[in-house]
């Protein structure tokens, strides 16, 4: 049985510009149970405020796919916040 | 390096890319035309003049994406086989950045697929471009890759058990 | 060979085709893309198993008409060179007859060009392609060239004095 | 002054199809003063009467230029019958 505020840990990754802010280019993350990428985001923005400006300018991926921000996370979830990306 | 069904042939490389051996994973007897894109460093980007470039990705995702963009053309072309290499880390001007070469029976399929996979590739595989100018550095403009349309509340399945 | 203004390059060989020193040709640093377009020996024709090809020109004029082709694309397309090769003679399954490499600043003005000069390469050359099949020989199914509007009473001048 | 039915004489090509049916590559024709594309065309298929069906399917040049059937010709011109082209 699960219990109610069970904690799920994902692994965050970043590219570009956001690994720059951030400092780094991985992270292992611990969340709520049920929290959303949009939530996971704001943990970011907590702990880096300039974070905040860039997120319309920032598409999420769960798993190697790009996703909407409302997107529910599971334990082992890898998740990145994608810049504008520029290969070619 | 990934050889899915058709011999298709998606790569990430840190060293110069080979065009020559793109072509002959991709050529067979049974084609007659195939239509390469070679995508390299030029001197200058909007009106500065451009001292070398660095290429970063987020690799897992990027060959997946490729392979998506290869599938794609088999699905909307009368294509043969695709081979989409792109080069990471720091590159000088005049070398290979990306590398696209498509084979087909007849030349028009070739064409339009092999601009699709650059066009779709630009706007679509996680990959990162920082421009180096004499006074400084910047991540270069690019464009927000489209979420796809998804059944609400579902998440794509973790690739690897947590 | 002939080198115009843009450094272009056209040219008829009677050997194999070097796609490789064709691309060096037409690279430069200010450019970004080179689209190329390779068209080769297929091993069948309409169905039927083909053994190989031989390919003849009225080679002043081929060139002259390949010539008209690169000054057609650097009249309508942003490029900067463009090579054009054709082989003639005997080839095998497999070789490359025709090879077109065209560089740009942008990726789209090299591909409508080499595109535009493919096609119409292939409606205005005069090159003619025999096909030899296990049970006889075939002079392919071609285009007629059109001719161009001319002014009434008026003849191209002749090249050479009489 | 020039004589009244003065002849010219011009080179002719022949290629594919056209210098099998004729059975060589080269010819010099000569022609009155005056003479279409046509005219010496006709001259090849007094010689050569299987030429006339190859017609419809050709086009004429004239000194590396395609051209109307009607076009006169000089001294000098170099002619071609030219077959649909099958390049590429």
């Amino acid at each position: 049985m699960a219990t109610v505020s069970q904690s799920i840990r994902v692994k965050v990754l970043f590219f570009g510009r956001i690994k720059e802010l951030i400092g780094r280019a991985e992270d292992s993350a611990d969340l709520p149970a049920g929290a959303s990428i949009e939530r996971l985001f704001a943990q970011y923005t907590a702990l880096h405020s300039e974070l905040a400006k860039y997120r319309p300018s920032l598409v999420a991926s769960c798993n190697q796919e790009f996703v909407e921000w409302t997107t529910l996370l599971h334990s082992g979830d890898e998740v990145a916040f994608i810049p504008p990306v520029s290969g070619g | 390096m990934t050889t899915p069904p058709h011999s298709d042939l998606f790569q990430l490389v840190r060293g110069p890319i080979d065009p020559a051996a793109l072509v002959r994973q991709v050529r067979a007897a049974e084609d007659g035309a195939i239509v390469t894109f070679d995508g390299f460093v030029r001197n200058e980007s909007r009106g500065r003049r451009t001292l070398y470039l660095e290429y970063e990705a987020y690799e897992s995702m990027a060959l997946a994406k490729m392979a998506e963009i290869a599938a794609h053309i088999h699905a909307k072309f009368s294509i043969h086989r695709v081979a989409i290499v792109h080069r990471l880390g720091r590159l000088e001007i005049g070398e290979t950045s990306v590398f696209i070469a498509v084979s087909a029976a007849h030349r028009s399929a070739a064409f339009d697929a092999c601009r699709y996979a650059i066009d779709t590739l630009k706007r679509t595989v996680p990959i990162w471009k920082k421009e180096y100018f004499a006074d400084g550095a910047v991540w270069a403009d690019g464009e927000l890759p489209p979420v796809p349309a998804t059944i609400p509340g579902t998440t794509p399945a973790a690739k690897t058990a947590s």
